[in-house]
């Protein structure tokens, strides 16, 4: 070890290190295992421990946080940093890829598709997002957003046989690619204006070159084209019905649950640390991001029979919401941000695996008639999938309220009140749309209907995700404890 | 008297490389067959490393070469090749949006000329570098060697991570189904 | 104590759901044993009350969600007394009264009963403000479920059309909350939805009245005040006969409620301001003859019973804003007349939709030489609603009108108008439906009212005659908070 | 002992609406009779004590309003009227019901009604009274509407409630005025009511008070109730309940006296309904509606005479009227028995013979209401016109009117006793004396319509304590005489006159009320109900009083914009709302071509607004 | 004189060229050329801003730009022969099953 890679610089990519050591392990296996039954179960069994032994180093890394009193740890000269916010962030992928690792096993079987490339890609993938809410480099973070990225286009298009997945891994790449692009002119007018790649030298150079000013702007709307695309805000969202609805949907869950929280972790550090001083600018692009977000996806979900796009659309709409958060910038919108995507994770993973469950492999189903009469059918499922609806849409005890209530507190905390009651308005829209899949499932006396792709991997996820969505709404104590960045060392 | 002369012989590159990598550029995306735009988009990346060379990054002027012109458009002919394009090369070439696009490129481009230059005033661009002590105390090579494999080491393992995926990626992809 | 009787029905619900779905006599003696239970310990807590005391009683106050300062706080005064003892006692008719009526999934059926009933329940002992909002949107989603599923023809638009109504109100009161919930760590430097802390706030004049519209947006679509009240016939006439007997008996009475206990203790100079009152008495004074006059022309049975609770609840709300005691008094004992009496009424537009399946007020006529009783139960509830004296409607009315008189008398000459006009409709009704002759075959030969039903009517009766032949407990109870309110309003 | 006294009939009701059902006749006789007769025979008694209050429980806390009964002159005297009569009317009843299958629930009802109007006149404040009003007013309702099973029978009903809750509204008002006034509705703290306030409550008190008693514009209803059974009709619309009007005001005189001018429009109200409904009684043949429009006159007679301020005058005139009216309606009761069911005059005659008990005692009642000497009316109705001539309050005017009125009085009794009793006629049945216990109380009726008047000046003794003193000077004796003798005169004339039938379009016009009925009719219920334009129409042609139509189309166009507000500005605001969000959710999903560069040049198009944002400003 | 304006200048004329073939060319091949001229433009950014600080931190950043490109085009000409395996269209506006 020399100076450049330290102890301390090993303990903070320990995870990282984990999720591609693991990653490389469950190729190689594949590679040299045969492609037996008896053997791909061993590729989840790698996976999940890949997943633990990341889980424990996250853990060591909290706890040392917690016994240092340190608010947070630099490594590699300051490109990485290891805070609340990294860990929270990583904590979230870690559950997504954890519930997505389980349930696509079935889906693997079913469909065909090699398991140790998904596998992997699903570790690679991950790792990528680490670098994203640990980098504070302008490099590590557009490589590792990079990483995930690619490891996402080839994870969308991975049912190779069905033209919808191509479709959607090509839009995904092409937009993806393009959107890149701009994010990395924007990343490289920062580099111009401070002759430097940290975030640290980079917030010092613009917050030298005043407010209102343009270089900075052209830096902020290039990077903000990259960013918004990532967490599917409008103008930029166009790739997420289309991608989501032709990606397998353990997929789907995962890039709306983890890449979308990515870049998140990335849009606050980035206008946070880089652009905190240039607030000004970037506020009323996320104003206008998120009304727009807020506006189109909920109306456009309105009309939609496909429960996956309706999901997606309404996946922009949360984007809106949690743009909201940022809008208001302060710690309770971050908070707000952090328990946003808290409960989105599981009440969107959920929904996606509801999908995911009536899904028959050759056929298609996931129309909003899919679900007619499911509680005849399935209670257990149909009141889960009543519980994912409820707190998408936001109403209490459930945890989606929870979400939407950090919004509307950080709003009004600082003074957007028209934004808020926008924001509020836009629930009881948003109501309407989920609730026509809740009458579809309990009203609609249609019996029949193939049974369920149920397995035991799917229904300990989606029970998963439907406990927490209902124990966060009723006792989120412990979760807010948890997304408290700020403050003392706790 | 030399120094004029040698910052004229610079801009008298930098033009013909400015050209070289915007007109292939152009021709890349207004030529019919596939592999003409292949051909010009050599043209304009071997324009770009004549810019990376004037800017003395010699080792990227290097890597361009070998790595984008040898490697990556070696790839695409590949595909050319593979994918047939004498079918699409019959079609129309541009879809029925060009000119909305155009109009917005040219707004954009309008407005970041604007920005620019009202930022570039207070940004020293304009002039040109002052200091290449840096550059000239080493070869360019070794420097980039020594920070890329110190400072920039992390990123250097997640790229190779990131090639590994898209190996596995591409092969994935292109490969025949295996049942 | 309080908790008790909150969570008895959700105790009821959660061992009801381990009864296998297809014992559905087992299922519906089970709720009714929840829904009776649930009343029982209701009326514990009317014997642990103590009228004399200032203040909330029987608190329980348990930190919640400590980093938003919010509390599981719950408490009672009277007039959340007298607003529990309500519902959980409408809760147990409105089960009782589905026995026959409900015949296709009856699990789902009482599992909502009792899961709504808690929801209502827990909307008047929070002393909380998020904790009220919790379960104010509690309430919904199983009420969507029961207007929705065993609803009439258009259920499902009279479903949703209540559920954006209110949601969308309540969202914006919430907003009025978190101003609150602001101000409150600015003056106080912690964060607290305890409503009795809140009360200690110094707002400026203009911030009270944003924060009042907004908690009016919310509280007025739930009464409903003038001009939302267009989801409550819908919901009404397609609510099945329990669902409409909650709706019209206890959930109104949230719209009311949050007006006392949050309108006014909150936002005293607000609420006292002269053109907010004079707003909320002219908004209250159309509901009451609008309300009136609609149910004039209404040929829809339910519809009229609907209509006329707009026009009751006006009342309410005129009470409320006359802003001295007997007007809040009054206020409060009106909502537990309408209770009674509308909930009486719903009643038997559902004994008789469960005989003839129509509420077409053409397809009846003559019943009362068919069923007497009913007829008398009928006339009951007629004249329950329509506030003759020594039942229980008068005392409110009368009350109300003492309160409004006092302020403005025009607005109690007006509001009188719409006592006759009660009269007319009700009479109207009755004349058309029960009297005359047997005009139509299919009602000849009606059963008359069975032991079943005479039992959900009969506390009802019981009750208008206590509160309008002996209303001074209910006054005395009342008297204490009633007072602390007015005093806030009028300092 | 006195909380006895409304608490028979109570329990009786009770009883009887309980369990009568299971009851043999026998048994509700002795229960709902015995109930009545026990009650009276309490309030002898009691009226004997004198004055004397009596707190039961705290009723109304925050107006003040204990349940109380308060006994003093005035209303032991009711007492006594209410119970006496009541007591008779029942005894009648187990005649004139013995066939009904409802026997148990009429006599339940009549009990219930005699409860109520006990409580009316016993209570010591305003909001008790007000108990007793409304209650009255269900039993009315219920009796007019006993025969439920006919139409008409329910539509007067119906229609006797909303009018009074028409004049019940005034009543709640002025109990507000009174209470706010005064902070309490206590009789005793009538007078604390300040002098701005007592008008208005006055005024407010007596407009409920039209509508109980039948008065100007709120006459209406009482010629309806006649569907009611006859004996309903002599209790409650004749003898009783309908002269709750006249004990409110005498009542609360106080607030009267306090403001002459609402004493004036009594006054005018009085004689204009007395003359209005004598001359649509002039051309009625129903038996029954004859004897109503009468009540509604002789009722008017007693608000001239409350108008005048002799207050004590009317409550005499509502005594002698209580027999002789009682009796009127039972005789015609027994006709109607006696026929099988006749009601219209036209058909009948000849009745003399056939039931000559029944004859013998409506002749005393005609003579009575027509003003003979010697009988209780002409005293009353003596009194009335004399004090009308002579009080401070009074005028010529009034005093012509009631003239007039008297004159009419003969002239549709006389027309009633011809065409009943004395010309020829045939029946389809053979008309028979009805039984002894229907003309038992007739006799005895007869003997109190007889001899009721002459204790006057024991009345005016009496009721002293309760009134102000009169201002009135003494007239002069000649004037008294003459008074007497145009009274005589007018009453002879008119019998004089009765053999000649009213002809032409004035006959046409008395016969439909003046139309004043069919107004309301048509604008109340008819508009209401049907919105029938065509009939608004023609009626909006003929009445005069076009102010109430306007209220009746106001009332039916509030309805309809109510409506109309309703589903297409309140609800369609929301529709278009609900509409355009729907609508728009195409074109925003529309954006979504599916083509990957056009979403890739929304990318460019979000750039350039991004930029031109920061461009421009 | 030739400054770092003028090779900016050129990075933003190669970027809005890229741009440009992205928006309308309907051959997806060409589009994946497009973007790598558009990688190209951030390049010669970066090293024009390398040279201007007189530091290589441009030219290393230049290089993972490199690779990035180097990895899309890999993957998406991968994605682009599983497409033409299933569709037979290599036209980006062919690509429209998912829509609405």
């Amino acid at each position: 070890m020399n100076q450049w890679y330290t102890a301390k610089d090993h303990f903070a990519l320990l995870p990282a290190l984990m999720l591609a050591l693991f990653g490389c392990a469950v190729l190689l296996f594949d590679f040299l295992a045969s492609r037996e039954q008896r053997h791909r179960k061993w590729l989840l069994v790698l996976t999940l421990a890949a997943l633990v032994f990341t889980g424990a180093s996250l853990f060591r890394q909290q706890t040392w946080l917690a016994s240092q009193g340190a608010a947070e740890l630099t490594a590699f000269q300051g490109s990485l940093v290891i805070d609340r916010l990294a860990l929270f962030f990583n904590w979230i992928f870690l559950i997504a890829a954890a519930i997505v690792a389980v349930v696509s096993y079935r889906f693997l079987l079913t469909s065909g598709e090699p398991m140790g490339e998904y596998y992997g890609l699903l570790l690679f993938a991950q790792a990528g997002m680490f670098f994203l809410a640990t980098g504070v480099d302008l490099i590590i973070v557009a490589v590792g957003l990079e990483l995930m990225a690619v490891s996402f286009y080839i994870l969308v298009g991975f049912s190779r046989g069905e033209k919808r997945s191509n479709e959607a891994a090509i839009k995904y790449l092409l937009l993806g690619a393009f959107s890149s692009g701009f994010l990395l002119y924007g990343f490289s007018l920062l580099y111009g204006l401070s002759g430097s790649t940290k975030f640290a030298d980079i917030a010092s150079a613009v917050t030298d070159r005043g407010v209102f000013d343009p270089i900075v702007f052209a830096a902020l709307a290039a990077s903000a084209v990259g960013m918004l695309f990532k967490i599917s805000a409008v103008p930029f969202h166009m790739w997420a019905p289309d991608a989501y609805e032709g990606a397998p949907t353990p997929v789907t869950a995962y890039l709306s649950v983890a890449s979308k929280a990515a870049a998140f972790a990335l849009l606050i550090r980035l206008l946070l640390g880089p652009f905190g001083s240039a607030r000004a600018l970037w506020e009323p692009i996320l104003i206008v991001a998120a009304v727009a977000s807020l506006t189109l996806g909920n109306l456009a979900a309105i009309s939609q029979s496909n429960v996956k796009r309706l999901l997606a659309y309404s996946s922009i709409s949360h984007a809106g919401y949690m743009l909201l958060g940022l809008v208001a910038g302060n710690e309770r919108g971050i908070q707000g941000i952090a328990v946003y995507v808290l409960v989105y994770t599981f009440m969107t993973l959920g929904a996606f695996l509801m999908v995911g469950a009536m899904e028959r492999h050759g056929v298609a189903a996931e129309d909003i008639d899919d679900f007619a009469g499911l509680m005849h059918r399935h209670p257990g499922y149909a009141l889960w999938m009543l519980v994912f609806l409820v707190s998408l849409a936001g109403i209490p005890p459930t945890a989606g309220f929870l979400g939407k209530y950090y919004i509307f507190l950080a709003l009004i905390e600082t003074g957007h009140y028209v934004l808020a009651v926008i924001a509020t308005l836009y629930v009881a829209v948003a109501l309407y749309y989920y609730f026509r899949i809740v009458r579809s499932m309990f009203l609609s006396d249609t019996a029949g209907g193939a049974p369920l792709l149920s397995g035991p991997g799917l229904r300990l996820a989606i029970g998963l995700s439907g406990v927490l969505t209902l124990v966060i709404g009723l006792y989120p104590e412990p979760f807010l404890q948890f997304v408290r960045f700020t403050g003392g060392g706790q | 008297m030399a120094n004029i002369s040698i910052s004229n012989l610079d801009a008298v590159f930098f033009y013909a490389f400015a050209l070289l990598a915007v007109g292939g550029a152009i021709f890349t995306i207004t030529r019919r067959s596939a592999v003409h735009s292949a051909v010009s988009l050599i043209v304009s990346l071997l324009g770009v490393a004549g810019l990376y060379l004037l800017q003395r990054a010699e080792f990227l002027f290097a890597v361009q070469i070998v790595l984008y012109v040898g490697g990556i458009m070696l790839l695409f002919l590949f595909v050319i090749m593979l994918v047939n394009l004498d079918e699409a090369a019959r079609q129309r070439q541009f879809n029925g949006q060009w000119w909305i696009a155009l109009a917005c490129l040219l707004g954009v481009a309008a407005e970041a000329f604007l920005l620019m230059r009202r930022g570039a005033s207070s940004l020293p661009w304009s002039h040109p570098a002052s200091v290449d002590a840096a550059t000239t105390k080493t070869g360019n090579t070794e420097q980039i060697a020594d920070i890329l494999f110190s400072e920039y080491l992390l990123p250097f393992e997640v790229v190779s991570l990131l090639l590994l995926v898209a190996v596995i990626g591409s092969v994935f992809m292109a490969r025949k189904r295996a049942e | 104590m309080i908790s008790l009787v909150l969570f008895t029905p959700l105790f009821a619900t959660i061992l009801l759901l381990f009864i296998p779905a297809s014992r559905t006599a087992w299922i519906r003696a089970w709720a009714n044993a929840g829904g009776i239970a649930g009343f029982l310990a209701s009326l514990l807590l009317l014997q642990r009350f103590d009228r004399n005391a200032p203040g909330f009683q029987l608190v329980e106050k348990y930190e919640w969600i400590p980093s938003l300062g919010v509390k599981y706080f719950v408490g009672i005064d009277g007039i959340s007394l007298l607003l529990v003892l309500l519902t959980t006692l409408i809760g147990a008719i409105a089960i009782l009264s589905s026995w026959n009526a409900i015949e296709s999934r009856v699990k789902e059926y009482y599992t909502i009963l009792l899961v709504l009933q808690t929801g209502m329940i827990g909307v008047f002992v929070s002393l909380d403000f998020f904790l009220f909002f919790v379960f104010w949107e509690v309430v919904l989603v199983p009420m969507y479920f029961l207007i929705s599923i065993w609803g009439g023809p258009r259920k499902l638009y009279a479903a949703i059309k209540f559920f954006l109504y209110t949601l969308t109100g309540s969202v914006l009161m919430l907003l009025g909350g978190l101003v609150l919930y602001f101000q409150y760590y600015k003056q106080f430097g912690f964060y607290t939805f305890d409503i009795t802390e809140l009360m200690k706030l110094q707002l400026t004049p203009g911030m009270e009245q944003w924060v009042f519209w907004l908690f009016f947006l919310g509280f007025a679509v739930k009464v409903p005040m003038f001009p939302f009240h267009t989801w409550l016939p819908d919901a009404h006439v397609e609510a099945p006969t329990a669902g409409s007997v909650i709706l019209a008996s206890v959930m109104l009475k949230m719209g009311t409620y949050g007006f006392i206990r949050f309108s006014l203790p909150l936002l005293p100079k607000a609420s006292a301001t002269p053109v907010i009152v004079q707003i909320m008495a002219v908004l209250s004074i159309i509901a009451i003859l609008y309300g009136a006059l609609v149910s004039l022309m209404q040929k829809d049975w339910k519809k009229l019973v609907a209509y006329s609770s707009v026009s009751h609840l006006g009342f309410c709300t005129l009470g409320i804003f006359a802003l001295n005691q007997p007007g809040i008094a009054g206020s409060v004992l009106q909502q537990i007349n309408h209770g009674i009496s509308t909930g009486m009424l719903f009643l038997i537009v559902g004994v008789m939709y469960e005989r003839r399946h129509t509420r077409e007020i053409a397809e009846y006529g003559g019943l009362a030489a068919v069923m007497p009783n009913y007829a008398v139960v009928f006339a009951f509830a007629m004249f329950s609603s329509a506030g003759l004296p020594l039942l229980n409607g008068f005392i409110g009315e009368f009350t109300i009108l003492q309160g409004a008189y006092a302020v403005n008398p025009v607005w109690a000459a007006l509001a009188v108008l719409g006592i006759v006009l009660g009269a007319a409709y009700l009479l109207w009704l009755y004349q058309r439906t029960m009297l005359g002759d047997v005009t139509n075959p299919l009602n000849a030969g009606l059963r008359d009212l069975s032991v079943r039903e005479w039992v959900t009517f009969l506390p009802l009766i019981a009750w208008a005659l206590w509160i309008g032949l002996y209303p001074k407990p209910f006054f005395a109870i009342l008297e204490q908070p009633v007072t602390a309110i007015v005093q806030r309003v009028h300092p | 002992m006195v909380e006895l006294i409304p608490l028979f009939p109570l329990m009786g009701a009770l009883l009887m609406l309980l369990f009568g059902r299971r009851l043999p006749k026998t048994g509700v006789n002795i229960v709902c009779v015995g109930a009545v007769l026990a009650s009276f025979a309490v309030s002898l008694p009691t009226a004997a004590q004198g004055p004397q209050e009596r707190i039961l429980f705290e009723w109304l806390p925050l107006a003040h309003a204990d349940w109380a009964y308060a006994i003093d002159p005035l209303s032991s005297l009711m007492i006594l009227i209410v119970t006496g009569i009541s007591s008779v009317i029942h005894v009648y009843s187990i005649g004139y019901m013995a066939d009904d299958r409802g026997y148990y629930r009429f006599f339940g009802y009549l009990n219930l009604f005699v409860f109520f109007m006990l409580l009316l006149v016993m209570a010591n404040n305003l909001a008790l009274l007000f108990v007793g009003w409304e209650g009255v007013g269900l039993c009315s309702y219920l009796l007019i509407g006993f025969y439920f099973k006919r139409q008409p029978a329910g539509f007067a009903g119906m229609k006797a409630f909303v009018v009074n809750r028409v004049g019940d509204a005034a009543f709640l008002l002025g109990m507000l005025v009174v209470l706010a006034g005064a902070g309490s509705v206590r009789f005793a703290d009538l007078s604390q009511v300040p002098a701005g306030l007592a008008p208005l409550a006055a005024l407010l008190l007596f407009i409920g008070a039209t509508g109980k008693s039948a008065q100007f514009p709120l006459h209406v209803w009482l010629p309806d109730a006649m569907e009611g059974p006859t004996p309903v009709s002599a209790l409650i619309h004749a003898a009783t309940m309908v002269t709750a009007g006249v004990y409110l005001v005498a009542r609360t005189n106080v607030l009267f006296t306090a403001s002459p001018e609402v004493l004036a429009i009594v006054a005018i109200v009085g004689a204009f309904t007395a003359i209005l409904a004598a001359s649509i009684a002039l051309v009625q043949n129903d038996i029954k509606r004859v004897l109503a429009y009468s009540t509604v006159s002789q009722l008017g007679f007693m608000f001239m005479a409350l108008g005048v301020g002799a207050y004590w005058v009317a409550i005499f005139h509502l005594f002698t009227h209580a027999f002789f009216k009682a009796l009127l309606f039972l005789g015609a009761g027994s006709v109607i028995h006696g026929t099988g069911g006749e009601q219209d005059m036209r058909k009948m005659g000849g009745l003399r013979k056939a039931m000559p008990v029944t004859h013998a005692a409506m002749l005393v009642g005609a003579l009575a209401i027509s003003g003979i000497p010697g009988l209780a009316g002409f005293f009353s109705k003596d009194e009335i016109l004399s004090h009308v001539y002579h009080s401070p309050h009074g005028s010529t005017a009034i005093y012509s009117v009631g003239l007039a009125t008297a004159l009419m009085t003969a002239f549709y009794m006389w027309r009633l006793m011809t065409m009943t009793f004395y010309r020829e006629g045939s029946y389809a049945v053979h008309p028979h004396e009805s039984p002894r216990v229907m003309t038992a109380p007739l006799v005895i009726l007869a003997i109190g319509s007889a001899l009721a008047g002459y204790p006057h000046e024991n009345f005016r003794a009496w009721l002293a304590p309760v009134f102000p003193s009169e201002a009135a000077a003494h007239p002069a004796p000649g004037t008294e005489w003459i008074l007497m003798g145009l009274a005589l005169a007018a009453a002879l004339l008119g019998i004089l006159l009765s053999r000649f039938e009213i002809k032409g379009q004035l006959a046409s016009v008395l016969r439909h009320n003046w139309y004043v009925d069919e107004a309301y009719n048509s604008v109340f219920v008819e508009g209401l109900a049907k919105g029938g334009g065509a009939m608004l129409g023609r009626f909006d042609a003929r009445v005069v009083d076009g102010g109430v139509n306007g209220a009746g189309w106001l009332a039916r166009m509030l309805s309809q914009i109510s409506i109309f507000w309703d589903t297409w500005v309140v609800d369609g605001l929301v529709r278009f709302v609900s509409f355009t969000v729907g609508v728009l959710s195409y074109p925003a999903r529309i954006l979504q071509s599916g083509r990957v560069q056009t979403y890739a040049l929304y990318f460019v198009f979000g750039a350039l607004l991004m930029l031109g944002v920061y461009v421009t400003r | 004189m030739i400054t770092t304006t003028h090779y900016v200048v050129v990075s933003a004329a190669l970027f809005l060229i890229g741009a440009m073939g992205v928006l309308t060319r309907r051959n997806i091949v060409i589009i994946l050329m497009s973007i790598e001229l558009i990688l190209n433009a951030v390049n010669i950014n970066l090293i024009a801003f390398s040279r201007y600080y007189g530091d290589v931190k441009g030219q290393i950043f230049a290089i993972f730009v490199i690779a990035i490109a180097v990895a899309e085009a890999a993957v998406g000409l991968g994605i682009l022969i599983a497409l033409f395996r299933n569709k037979g269209t290599v036209l980006a506006d062919e690509v429209d099953l998912l829509k609405w």
